[in-house]
Parts: C-alpha cells; structure tokens; sequence
C-alpha cells in the first residue's frame, strides 16, 4: 500500500436512532485509484458516502483528508466546507436544479471556485462580469468534455435520466475535486447510457487522475474498473482489498455475491 | 380529475352558506325600536324595498316626500319642548337664492367599511342612502340632485391612499370630502390641503384636526368634539358630581392603535388632575385579545375607580363584560368616548352595559322631541332598516347630509351659481359655520376651534328590558385641550 | 399584617395574573389545537383556521337565534353538523387538488381560503357584531322584555378565598373555566382517539405519506376530509367559547387565531399535549407581562419574543420529534 | 433570443418607452400616472420577496413591517437630520434589510413554516418597536445589565400617531407632483429590476437556486445554505425598506397602523399569481391584482345595484366589501389550483408554443 493516503476512514459509526448503519468502518483509499465500495442494500454504502461528504455526523470515529493542501480532519467539518476542500459527490438520483438550465447547473458547481459577492452581483460590471464570463467559459469546457454542448441552455427539468446522470458528473467535476465521490452511477440507466457513462469515469480516472469513491451495485463493472473495492454487510467491513482478491473471498461470496447470483 | 369539481364545491360551499346564514341577519333581539314600531323582518324588508326601488327614480310622490314635508315644517316652527334643546336654534335652513335644477352634485366619502369601524361605518352608509333620497325627493339642494360615491378601505392605509387619489384627481375635484376615521384623516391632511379640498372628519384625534403639533388646522373639521375634549369634558362632570368615598381616579383602557391612543395625553392629565379628576393610568388591548381583566386589576390596583375606554364595539362589550366577570362592577364607573356609548356595545353586552357613561355630542334616538330625530326614526323604520342600523353612524348620516345642503346652498347662494363653487368656497363657509344640521349637533367653527364643542353627559340604562342612553345633563361646554386650544394648561 | 408583596406588586396579583395566564391559555390552546390536528393529520398549517371560528360561532348564534335563544344544545349540534359538512367541503374543493404540491402552495391555498371566507361571510351575515348569549349577566336573570328566563351560563366570577395568605382573593372568570375545560376534555379526547382509534393510526399514516397510504389502500380522501372537519370542529368550538364572552365580532376573533401560532410552535407542531402547553405558557407570559410591564409589551411583544426563542433554541418545541433527515 | 430573455426583457423595454414618453407625460391623465406609481412602488417591495420566496424558496409573512422600516428610517432621517431623500432612501433600504437579517437568523435552523412564524413574529414586534421605542431601550437596558441606557422615546418615530414626512427634492425643486412620483419610482423600479435579475443570473442568483431546489445538494457543491438564506432575506428586506422610503416621502405621511399582515399576504398573493422564481412575476402579479381592485372600485356602483337584486339578502354596503377579499381569494385559488407558477410562467408558454407554430408554416 502506498505510504500517503488521499482518505482515511477510522473506525466510523453512525446510528440512526436505534439503528447501527456503520458498525466500526475503517478503509483509505489511495490517490488515484477508483475505490469501489460494494454491498447489499442496506448495508452502508450509501451512509459512507453521506459521511465523508458531510451530509451525515459519524456517531463515532474520525475521517482525515489528506489533500495538497494539507491533512485535516473533515468528520464534523460542515457539508459546504467540505466540498470547498475538494471533495465533490454525486447523487443516486440526480439532485439537479430544474429550473436552471445545463450551463447553469454546472455553473453552480463553480461557486467555489468564484469570489464575487452580493454587491458585485448587483451591479454586474467590471471584475464581475468578466469572472462570470470566465467560468461560463469553464462551463462550457465540461459540457464538451461530457458531449452535452447541444443541451447547455435546456432547463435540467426537461432533459433525459441519461443525460441528467452526466450532468450531475458534470457539475461535480466542475468543483475540479481532488476526491470524487459517485453514488451508483448506473442505477437506472440503459446499457447504452451505462456505456457511455463508464467511458466518461474511465477517462476521467486515466486522462485526468482524478481519485474516485464508486458505490455501486453492478459487480462485473466494479470488477472492471476498480483498483480497490471494499465490501460492507450490516454495516460493518466485511472485506477491503485489490479487485481480484474480493472477488475470491469467501464471506463476500457469502454474503453478498451468493446473494446476487441466487 | 377532481380539479374540474373544484369551482363547482366552490359553489356549493357558496350555497350552503346562503342557505344557513342569509336568511337570518341579526334578528332584532337587542334593540327593537322605541315607539311600538315593529321590528321589521327580513321579508318585509325586502319587500318593502322591492315596491320601493322603482318609485325611487320616478317623481317626488309618495311617502318619503311627505314625511319630508312634516319635518320641514317642524324644523321651521320648532314645537315648545324643542326649545328646551338650544341646539334648535341653530337649525334653521338657508334659502335658495338660485336654481340648480338639473345639476347633480357629488357627496364623497370613504373610509373603512369592513374592518374595526364597520359596525359604525356600515350603518352611516345607510343613513346617508336613506337621507339623500329623502333630501333628492324634497327638490334636493336648491333643485340640484344629490348623490352620494364611496368606497371601502377595509381599514387599510394603502387603500384609503389610492381611494383619495382617484377622488382628488377628478375633474372637478371634491369640493368636500367626508372621511370617517382618525387615521385616515391623518394620513390625508396634508394632501387635502395641498388639493384644496376641505375634509369633514368623524375622526378627531388631535392630529386628525390639528395636524402633528396640535396647532395646525389645515383643511380638516370634525364633526366631533375632540376625543380630549370629549375626556375634558368627562373629567369636568365627574368632579362635579362625584359621591364616592376615595378621591377619582380614572384609569385608561384603550384599544392599541391611532383611535386609542388619542385620548391620553399629558394636557388631559394636567387638566384633569386640575379639576380633582387623577389620570391613574392607561393600559391598552389589541382587538381580538380574549381577555382585559389583567389591565382592569393593574388599573385598579394603582387605584382607579373609573375606567374610561376609547374603544368601539366589541372593545367596551369586553371591559364592562371583564368588569362584571371579575366581579368588580359595583366597584368601577365605567366610562368611554362618544364611539363607546353606540348602539353596537349595547348589542354586544346587552345588560351588562348598563350603567356605562360618556359624552354624547349628538341628540340620540332617545331625544323623541326632537323634530330631527323624528324624521330620523320615522324612515328608518319607513325604510325597513336593520335594527343594527340604528346606531350613531345612521343619525351621523343625516346630519351629514344636511350639512352638505347648507353649506351648498349657503356657498351658491354667494357664488350665484354651482359651478363657482369649489373647495375654497365651501371651506370659506365652513370657517364661518354655525349650523346644528338637523338640529342634532352644533357644528360652530366660527370661532377657530374645527370641532363642535358641546356634549351631554349621558348613561346606558335599561326601561322595561329596553336600552336606552339617559341624558344626565343639559349641553355643555367642553374644554379645548389640543395644545394650543383655550383651556390646554 | 405585613403585606406579602414580591417585584413590587401584591402576591395576590402575581397569583391572580398567573391563574388568568393559565386560563387565557386555555382559550389558546383550544385555538391551538385545532391547528395542530390538521397539520398532523394532513401536513398543513391552516392559516384560515380564524375564519373557522369565525363561521362556527356565526352558525351556533345564527341557528341559536333562529330557536329564540331557548336551546343552545340544539343549536350547536346543528352547528357541529354544518362545519363537518364545510371541512369536508373544504378537503374536496380547495385542498385535494393540491394533494403532493410543495408546502409553500398549500401555506398560499390556506392563505386565500382566509380571503375567501372573509368574503363569503361578509356578503352572507354582513359585518355586524352579534351578541352570544352563552354568559348572561346574573344568576336567574329574567328577560325583562318577555319574562322569560334568561338562558345561559351567569357572568359571576368564581372566587379562590386567599385574602388570608395572600392578601387579596384571585377572581377567574367562568368563560375561561368553560374554555378550560372544553379543553381538557378535547385533549383527552384527540389523545385517546389518535392513540387506540384505527382512524387516528389512518390519519397518522395519511399525513406521513398520502401516496403511499394510497397505495396501500387507505381512504385517504375520506380520511383528510374527516380530518378537515375534526379541525373545523375545533375552530367552531374555540369561536364560540370566546364569542361567549365578547361576542362575535367578525374583525376580531380571526385576529385571535393568529395569536394562537407562538403557542402551536411552542408546542412542537405536531404534539396534541404540547398545543395545550404551549397555549397555557404563551397565556402566562402573555398576562405576567401585561401586569408587570404594560399591555402593549405583553400583548404584541412577549409572545412573538417567545416564538422567535423557541425557533433559535429548539426549534422542534417542547414536545416535538428532532427529525432524523434520511436521503 | 429564447422565450425566456423575452419574457425577462419586455418589462425594461416598458420602462424605456416610459421615459421616452416623457414629455408626452402630460397627456395621460393623473389618475394613470398615480395607478403606475402605485404598482411600481408595490412591485418593488414584490420583487424582494420574489428574491427571498420565488428564488430562495423562504417563506415570509413580514413584507409589510419591512416596508414599514424602511419608510420610518427614511422619514426620520429626514425630519431629523435633514438628509436627502436620494441618500436616506438607500439608507432606508439598507436598515431594513438589516432588521431582515436580524429576523432570518432563524433559517439556520428551520424550514418552511416554523420559517413563515419568525417573519410573522416581525409583523408583530416591529410595530410595538415603532408604536414605543421607549420599551425597546428599556429592554436594552435590560438585556446589557443596565451598560447601555439609551434614550429613545416615541418623539422620535410619532408613537401611535405616526409622522409627517417632507417630499423629496431634486436640484432644488420639490416633487410632489404625480409625475414627478410616477419618473422617481420607474427610475427606482428599473434599477430595482435590473439588480434583482444581476443577482439572479450571477454566482449568489444561482446559489440561491441551488438552496430553493435542493439544500443538500447545494451543500455539497460547497454552498453555504445559511450565509445565502441571510442575503436573501437581506435582499428581500432591502427591496421592501426602498419601497417604504418611496412610499412615506410621496405619500408624506406614515403611520403604524398603515403596514398590516393583510398587507403581506397580499404580497405573498401577488407574486404566486404572478409567478414566483420569474423575473416578470413580481411587475404581472402587482399589476393584475392593482388592475382588478381599480376594476372592482369601478364598476362597484353598478355591483351595489345588481347583487342586492340577485342575492336579496346581502346589504348594499357589503357589496364591495365583500367582493373584494372574495375575488382576491377566488383568483389565488385558481392559480394554485392551474396555474401554480403563476402569470410569468403561462407566457413563457405561450411564447414556447407560438415559437414551435413558426417553423411549420
């Protein structure tokens, strides 16, 4: 294992009332890599995921970001401080503006990035205006990148699933995350759109090396994509290691791919 | 699916109210009226207005044209026991010197019909209706029909606002606008001033007539004394004729806003506390608190004996109701403004109002000697109007529109003809007026002073189950207490 | 005897004041509670619930008189019967085609039905204030008019001796004994009923999801009409136990029901037990601070103080859930 | 240019041809004049809660005591220390908006309605705090362990009665004449207008959006929900503080009494008609609800001979009394009920529809 890693998770729980959702997690992932994080429903993937975002406080435990920035403890810092840090998230059902149209949406993701404030905005001139126009610009580069030119001035409400899940990359992309963090990205999507969805994370992971958390369900495209998966059942790590490895281990069989294959 | 029913529930809930609650406005339980006459139903009111309607556009025959004769005539000879009013005095109607026959001629006025001053404003309406079809029927001022244009502010500041500015930009404008509230007249002074359009104001807060520094008249009169006066002049009577044992003390107990908050002022308590009459206090209730029996033990315990309330309707129903609750009735005088001593708090509290006091600047439907109150009454139930008409804004009404006949005629008379005659001229008149319209208040403006300034004392009492408001003095002269007025310390 | 005077007034005062807090309270919580059931049993915060009221008493005392003011029973039966009718009338027409509309929308619907109302009852009974005879002045009064004997409960104070240890006797008016005890007595009721009821577990369940107790079979369309007319109930119930007092005077009741909100939220929103809490400490801050400070402060002032501190401190109130946020 | 700029551009094309028309002014009648400065004065205080309501998706029932503060910060001003209408407007603007802050401090911790009470608690205190500034100096006497004593009484704002206020001046003239109102509050109105639609299209506009349409994830993209619910009520207060500052000095008079919860609703009603998260909804919704109460006010002579013939027991006078709060209801309730996002959003429509005719003929 290498020496520095991006993420540290130690010893996480979170308890929903009664309810123990992470029993003791600990996991790293390391720069660069896709980490896979596999289970059957219910066991936490998706709790992770909202932990290390900061959408949910772990009842116990600590979460380390080790960013070019610096290390820093990131368990009870806020949601939106987090993103600043550089860590930027998908959703499993993409959580878009509607009203807003693409450009705009991913534009959102860039806020960030941008330093005008309430009075600039008013007035709209000088400085303002050309940072806006400078991260329009930005924008624009993502939608490229995603094939989605064409639909940069339709509304989010109005466009397909498909193209919905891209443009929720999208924006997290435009945070330009050091740790991405994509919540079962092909859940409801066609084979084809699946496709094209796992091309973009390919070339985001090999063109841009961009460190990837995927929760997600469909094994054969873990296995193919991932250099680290980590299995949860209960709640609780059942198995953390290289894909090949997983794939072997008896209580994953056990628990979770027996459980896919019946 | 269910959205194409939605207006048609819409409806039914529309019908199903119609079918519990429009056939039975307030029955006349409180109030019948005085002498025998029967308490109209609703049906024969209806009918009654049926039948009415199309003679109204024909031509003067009918009842309403005699009655009108019978009271000229009396107002022109007044009977022996009117003399006793002096007020009577001041009644005689001006001769035309012209003839307006076929001009019409625009009576203005609004205010809130539907909020807090609803249940006095609504029944002024009324009044002015049924006056200015007496009036139109009777050759209407000096041949010139009379009609009257309002409109609802709902209490509300911004209507009353837009209200006056569609008023004030006609052509011709207003040359006299009636406004029925304390804080609309405030709000509207000095663009009253500044359009040249002299107001007569039912609200007379000091800064409704007198402008913020309480010395700047502007183009507003009261058809009031003053709400100080008014308390002045209560203060002067309770330390006359004050038989209990611990000195008076009055304690305030006033509706929050512009209208309760005007009678309290340190030229009142300076003036009172002159005449032996100690403002203990004053404590405030918004409308719609369930509850002022707090306030009465807080006024009490800093030693009150008399409450006096500026409040309308429901407000004094609650103090005496309070008063009476907590069992300290026999303990308190309770006292209020002109607007407390109306119709509609008897309603509300029935036999718990007896026994409540106040000013009373205007004759009441009590004074049956009264020639004006006579016909008054006489129409009212000619008319068929509801008993909770039978209030102080439906004689206020009468007395409006007499006004207006007089100081038209008045202000013709000089001009030689109607179209001369603006607001200036009529505010002209009005600096000079000396008039008690229907013999029913005297509006004497002559002397600086924009509010009438005399009253009776009078009491809530109960004959024969029947309410009724018992004078306890002849007309007297109230104090001037806006700062500046004659008797301010 | 030396006088027992705490923060410079009378302890019978002080006594007085919080006895008339807690009762004023009752007439909160009675107001209050009609809002916390419909927001439990369907998720709205009825900003008409005022009007509710006012139609209540405007029905009893409309009906009341139609039957010479002998049988007030009647009266409200029939008048309970009519507002069933309108929240189920009201469930039909404006709220069902809202049924999954954001909150804002039905915070908006609940808002014009206020102006329609308001409208409604101004063209049908005018704006007239009529007497309720429920309090009449003394015991036995005789209509003089008639002779008959007046019916209704008579305007005398109950009176607690305390002259002895406190210096003076604490005076609470029988409105707010009746009030009180309406109150309790629903309390019980709505606790007993959402507790052991299977409408009440319906109701529970409709509120939480009205799709999916669809789906799963419930009658949720009859389950919110009912729950409309439960709230209606209340509204009358608490229009008429305060008109009994001052009568029904159509500018103030609805005012009334506005100042009920701080109790509600004190209350945590949900919670039958925290609306009649929250109304009662809302009535006891309402009146401490009109006798200690001055009225204005107790009345504008004081509750809203309370309301804007429970939002900053604990916003789910005294007796609501912190909601656990799942995504 | 799509629909959309369309519809978010004809209200600044209106203004132009308002003040090109300038010297043709004279011809329309006064009463016009004073029905536009009515809408656009009211529209402005619109526009605020449409920042807070329609793109930040907060409730609140306080519009009007922001109003309120705003008019009294600018009166005051004035009166005591003779300063600019031009200066104490912005001023007036600014010191609502902070009050507004002040009351959306609890949006860090609710949602919704428990929202919409904290605002309803301003349209309560602010006036207590007008009617008597003597009892806020006590309590701040109070609150500081008797550090800090001011001395504020009611002199200072009129207490219950209210204030007069002195008429704007312009390079030495007064204005107080109708159209001179009707150019000050259009000049206001567009720069008004064009501030809220900088904001909207801009980093906080869409930050706001993000909040309005989902908070967690607007968290995630590193928006802080808090920070941009406080500029929004901010904004919105501002708006509103502007709007009163517009309103005493033309209307020269102002009292307590005079800024209602009625009114605030009513604010909350136009803009839902007109369409709330649109940059036009604040100007249509205004307009149509100011057009209908015009209307009503017209043809109520002609309603008070009719309604009493057809429903024999309504009173003459209850007639408009009642149509009013009756039509503003009735007209709310039909857009909720179909046409929810308002007037703004059936023209895009329409505009939609008319633009997918063309190409086919």
């Amino acid at each position: 294992m290498s020496p520095s890693p991006l993420l540290t998770v130690s010893n996480v729980s979170l308890m929903f009332g009664g309810v123990r959702a992470l029993n003791d997690v600990s996991l790293e992932v390391q720069p660069g890599e896709i980490t896979a994080l596999i289970g059957p429903n219910g066991a936490g993937k998706s709790s992770l995921l909202n932990c290390i975002s900061g959408l949910y406080r772990p009842t116990q435990g600590s979460i380390q970001f080790h960013s070019a920035r610096g290390s820093q403890e990131i368990t009870t810092t806020p949601t939106h401080q987090i993103a600043a840090l550089g860590i930027a998230r998908t959703f499993q059902t993409p959580a878009l503006y509607p009203g807003l149209s693409t450009l705009d949406n991913i534009l959102t993701a860039r806020h960030i990035h941008m330093r005008q404030g309430l009075l600039s905005g008013l007035l709209y001139v000088g400085p303002a205006r050309r940072e806006e126009e400078a991260h329009r610009a930005r924008a624009e580069e993502i939608l490229g990148f995603l094939d989605l030119k064409h639909l940069a001035n339709t509304p989010a409400g109005a466009l397909s699933y498909g193209h919905r899940k891209q443009v929720d990359l999208g924006r997290a992309l435009a945070l330009e995350p050091e740790l991405l963090l994509v919540d079962e990205p092909m859940a409801g999507l066609h084979q084809e759109e699946r496709e094209t969805l796992t091309r973009y994370l390919l070339e985001l992971h090999f063109g841009r090396k961009v460190p990837i958390i995927l929760v997600e369900h469909d094994i054969q495209l873990v296995m193919e994509i991932a250099d680290h998966v980590v299995v949860l059942d209960f709640g609780s790590k059942i198995a953390d290691g290289p894909a090949e490895e997983v794939q072997r281990d008896a209580a994953v069989i056990a628990a979770y791919l027996g459980e896919e294959t019946h | 699916m269910y959205k194409r029913y939605g207006l048609v529930l819409i409806c039914l809930l529309a019908l199903l109210l119609a079918a519990c609650g429009g056939s039975t406005p307030a029955e006349p339980t409180v109030l019948p009226p005085t002498e025998g006459a029967a308490a109209p139903t609703v049906t024969q009111e209806l009918a009654a207005a049926a039948t009415e309607t199309p003679e109204e556009d024909g031509a003067t025959v009918g009842p309403t044209a005699e009655a009108t004769s019978t009271v000229e005539e009396e107002a022109e000879t007044p009977t022996p026991e009117a003399e006793a009013i002096d007020l009577a005095a001041f009644s005689e109607p001006t001769e035309c010197e012209v003839d307006l026959t076929g001009q019409e001629i625009t009576m203005y006025h609004f205010g809130d019909l539907s909020g807090a001053f609803a249940l006095v404003t609504q029944p002024l309406v009324a009044g002015l209706e049924d006056a200015i079809e007496v009036l139109n029927a009777d050759g209407g001022i000096c041949g010139a029909t009379l009609k009257q244009e309002f409109a609802d502010t709902a209490g509300r500041q911004e209507e009353a606002q837009a209200i006056y500015e569609r008023y004030a930009a006609l052509d011709p404008k207003p040359r006299l606008l009636l406004l029925y509230s304390s804080a609309d007249m405030e709000l509207l002074r000095d663009q009253t001033a500044e359009d040249e359009i002299p107001v007569l104001s039912a609200g007379v807060s000091i800064k409704a007539v007198y402008g913020e520094d309480g010395q700047s008249p502007g183009w507003a009169y009261g058809t009031l004394p003053l709400y100080v006066d008014q308390f002045g002049l209560f203060c002067n009577w309770v330390a006359e004729n004050w038989e209990g044992e611990e000195p008076p003390k009055v304690g305030h107990l006033n509706w929050e806003g512009a209208f309760g908050r005007s009678t309290d002022t340190p030229l009142t308590r300076e003036y009172c506390a002159a005449q032996g009459v100690e403002v203990v206090g004053a404590e405030y209730f918004l409308p719609g608190s369930p509850d002022v029996t707090t306030q009465i033990q807080t006024l009490q315990a800093s030693g009150a004996n008399i409450i006096y309330t500026t409040a309308l309707a429901s407000g004094p129903a609650q103090v005496l109701k309070d008063a009476i609750a907590i069992g300290e009735r026999e303990n308190l005088m309770i006292a209020g403004v002109n607007w407390a001593l109306d119709t509609t708090t008897v309603a509300l509290a029935q036999q718990a109002a007896e026994g409540l006091i106040g000013p009373l600047p205007y004759l009441w439907w009590d004074d049956t000697d009264s020639p004006g109150i006579q016909l008054i009454t006489e129409q009212w139930t000619a008319k068929g109007r509801a008993p909770d008409t039978r209030n102080v804004g439906y004689i206020q009404a009468w007395a409006a529109v007499d006004l207006y006949r007089e100081l038209l005629t008045r202000a013709a008379n000089e001009a030689g003809d109607l179209a001369s005659v603006d607001g200036p001229a009529i505010k002209a008149q009005l600096d000079e007026l000396q008039y008690a319209p229907m013999g029913i208040v005297l509006l004497d403006y002559t002397d600086g002073r924009r509010t009438p300034h005399n009253a009776r004392i009078a009491r809530v009492t109960f004959t024969d189950g029947q309410p009724r408001l018992e004078a306890l003095t002849e007309e007297l002269e109230t104090p001037s207490l806006h700062p500046g007025g004659a008797d301010a310390p | 005897m030396a006088e027992c005077v705490v923060l410079g007034k009378p302890c019978f005062l002080l006594a007085q004041w919080l006895m008339t807090g807690v009762m004023v309270g009752s007439i909160y919580s009675l107001v209050a509670l009609g809002l916390v059931l419909i927001v439990k049993a369907s998720g709205i915060f009825n900003f008409a619930h005022g009007y509710l009221m006012l139609l209540g008493s405007l029905f009893c005392v409309t009906i009341f008189q139609a039957l010479g003011e002998q049988n007030l029973w009647l009266a409200l039966l029939v008048t309970a019967l009519l507002m069933v009718a309108v929240g189920f009338l009201i469930e039909r027409a404006v709220m069902r085609p809202l049924l999954g509309q954001p909150l804002l929308t039905t915070i908006m619907m609940t808002l014009a039905l206020t102006q329609l109302m308001q409208g409604l009852i101004t063209l049908f009974w005018g704006v007239s204030a009529i007497p309720l005879n429920i309090f009449v002045y003394g015991p036995g009064d005789m209509d003089p008019a008639t002779g008959a004997a007046l019916t209704g409960l008579p305007l005398k104070p109950l009176i607690l001796e305390s002259k002895s240890w406190l210096g003076g006797n604490i005076i609470i008016k029988q409105q707010f004994v009746l009030s009180f005890l309406v109150s309790a007595g629903l309390v019980l009721l709505f606790t007993l009923f959402f507790r052991y009821s299977r409408t009440g577990l319906v109701m529970r369940a409709v509120a939480e999801n009205p799709r999916l107790a669809q789906a799963v079979g419930l009658r949720v369309y009859f389950t919110l009409g009912l729950a409309w007319a439960i709230a209606a109930l209340l509204g009358a119930a608490a229009g008429i136990v305060q008109s009994g007092g001052s009568g029904v005077d159509g500018n103030t009741i609805p005012l009334l029901a506005l100042r009920a909100f701080p109790a509600v939220l004190l209350g945590g929103l949900e919670s039958i037990p925290g609306a009649i809490l929250g109304g009662i400490i809302i009535g006891v801050v309402e009146v401490m601070v009109t006798g200690l400070v001055d009225s204005t402060t107790g009345q504008e002032f004081a509750p809203f103080l309370v309301l804007i501190l429970v939002l900053l401190i604990r916003p789910q109130g005294l007796f609501g859930q912190r909601e656990v946020e799942r995504i | 240019m799509s629909a959309q700029r369309l519809s978010e551009w004809w209200p600044l094309a209106l203004a132009f041809v308002g003040f090109v028309l300038l010297p043709a002014l004279d011809l329309l009648p006064t009463e016009l004049l004073r029905l536009l400065a009515s809408i656009g004065t009211t529209a402005i205080s619109v526009m605020g809660l449409n920042l807070l309501l329609g793109y930040t998706g907060q409730v609140s029932l306080g519009q009007a005591a922001f109003v309120m503060v705003g008019a009294y910060t600018s009166a005051i001003l004035a009166r005591e220390t003779g300063l600019s209408f031009w200066l104490s407007m912005p001023l007036a603007g600014l010191a609502a908006g902070l009050v507004g802050l002040l009351f959306g401090l609890p949006s860090l911790r609710v949602r919704g309605f428990y929202l919409a009470m904290a605002t309803l608690a301003a349209q309560f205190i602010i006036p207590w705090v007008i009617k008597a500034p003597e009892k806020l100096a006590t309590l701040v006497g109070w609150l500081t362990l008797g550090l800090v004593h001011p001395t504020w009484d009611s002199t200072l704002t009129g207490g219950a009665t209210g204030l007069q206020v002195p008429a704007p001046v312009l390079f030495g003239s007064t204005l107080d004449s109708t159209r001179a109102e009707y150019l000050t509050v259009l000049a206001v109105v567009v720069v008004a207008f064009l501030f809220q639609r900088n904001v909207v299209r801009t980093r906080t506009g869409r930050a706001l959006v993000a909040i309005r349409d989902n908070e967690r994830a607007a968290e995630v993209l590193g928006i802080h929900p808090y920070t941009y619910k406080l500029q929004a009520f901010f904004l919105c207060a501002l708006y509103a503080g502007i709007a009163g500052a517009l309103q005493a000095h033309f209307r020269r008079s102002i009292s307590p009494d005079a800024f209602t919860l009625a009114s605030s609703i009513e604010q909350l009603g136009m803009l839902v008609v007109g369409g709330a998260g649109y940059l036009a909804g604040p100007l249509f919704g205004v307009s149509l609800f100011r057009l209908m109460q015009d209307i009503i006010v017209r043809v109520t002579p002609t309603l008070r001979e009719i309604v009493p013939r057809l429903l024999p027991f309504v009173a003459q006078t209850d007639v408009d009394t009642s149509f009013r709060p009756l039509i503003f209801g009735l007209t709310l309730m039909l857009f909720l009920i179909y046409q929810p996002l308002g007037m703004a959003h059936g023209v895009r429509q329409l505009a939609a529809r008319w633009r997918a005719r063309v190409p086919s003929r």
